[in-house]
């Protein structure tokens, strides 16, 4: 299984800070795509992508157990 | 632990304190603060969001950055999360050095990344209405779906 | 009073409170601290001595030269007298702006004017010797008898 | 009567904080060359000059009650 991790405006349009689902084997952009399609987001291009604390490329394979956290542009300071 | 995400205000002389070094002639504090009017709309409150896990990682690496960019220096970064109201103290870096011109560059640079990498998002609450900010601004695009190959070095 | 020669250790969060603004984002601080090696000499302790009236009113120069130049920006510095040691805290400069590249600029001028204009003297006391410094390095000298024309504009 | 203030090394070569002498009509110049030569002083050319606490320059005529402060090249901070 996979942990998938929203924060910011897309928690709210997902309505979930996390959910889990098994994506071991696909790349980010897989998982972006089936994401978008399933919750309607449509500013995933904009978004970073992090596995298990590190950013992530959209080529990426996710490993069996990897948390994937997607990052809006952030706004801290 | 010179890098913190805190639920409760900063205490901006305990960042200070961290960075205290006998070698120093400098040190630069840059506190963040609520501001009421942003393009003349009136803020009321902010809410920030943090991966917090994450985003001590990534201000621990601008840590690293800056004390290998600029020699002798040593770094501390606090930033808050949860509701700030107006002149609120989001966040507090200190940097000290030796010589003062490296304090106020190394200070600046560590802002900067800040704004490039570390996982934290403001909400913004006027009278009417409210958005996370940076969401839709769309000024930094990321078409590989990450940052700059820089940004993945620790 | 924003402006102070102290002879008490400096309180760096009194001087901070002196331009909190509901109109700033950012404040900046630089606290210069007494670094123990300068040059690869040890440095025992310092001996800060000020013309405290006149030093006052420059510094307060400083603050009208900051304010005018930089929209919305609030200034206060304390810079403090008598025997410091290693660490501690000889000068805070706080500004506070709309817009962090502000504070930071206003803030890197306010100690350059402070090591051109305000009259305050350290003496270095080493091991094996004291010197007052600015007095014989004669890297400023002033063939008129005074600083620049934009120096005396109050 | 004049009061003329001296800092740092200077106030270590006099001898004393401040001497108070009438120097009314004389030029800064003046001041300092009298100076000079009653305490063998040779670094007056690098040396500030305050006339009631603000810069003055070497031209300026002292007034009846004038406090002159010489400044030697600063290094606080």
């Amino acid at each position: 299984m996979n942990k998938i991790m929203f924060f910011a405006h897309l928690r709210e349009a997902v309505g979930e800070e996390s959910i889990s689902i098994d994506v071991a084997g696909r790349s980010v952009a897989e998982l972006k795509e089936l994401l978008a399609n399933q919750y309607q987001l449509n500013q995933l291009d904009t978004v970073m992508t992090a596995i298990n604390e590190e950013f992530a490329t959209n080529e990426e394979i996710i490993q069996q157990g990897d948390i994937i956290a997607f990052i809006p542009p952030v706004s801290g300071g | 632990m010179n890098f913190e995400i805190s639920k409760e205000p900063i205490q901006i002389q305990d960042v200070i304190d961290k960075v205290v070094q006998r070698e120093a002639g400098a040190i630069t504090t840059f506190i963040g603060t609520v501001r009421e009017l942003t393009a003349g709309k009136k803020t009321l409150f902010l809410i920030y969001e943090a991966y917090e896990p994450m985003a001590v990682k990534k201000l621990e690496q601008i840590g690293k950055e800056i004390e290998e960019r600029w020699s002798g220096a040593k770094v501390a970064i606090t930033h808050r999360i949860g509701k700030l109201e107006i002149t609120d103290v989001a966040v507090v870096i200190a940097v000290s050095t030796p010589h003062r011109a490296d304090a106020y560059e190394a200070n600046r640079y560590a802002i900067e990344r800040i704004k490039e990498i570390v996982p934290i998002w403001k909400k913004e609450h006027w009278e009417d209405g409210e958005e996370w900010i940076g969401n839709q601004l769309e000024t930094v695009a990321y078409p590989t779906g990450k940052p700059e190959e820089k940004d993945l070095n620790e």
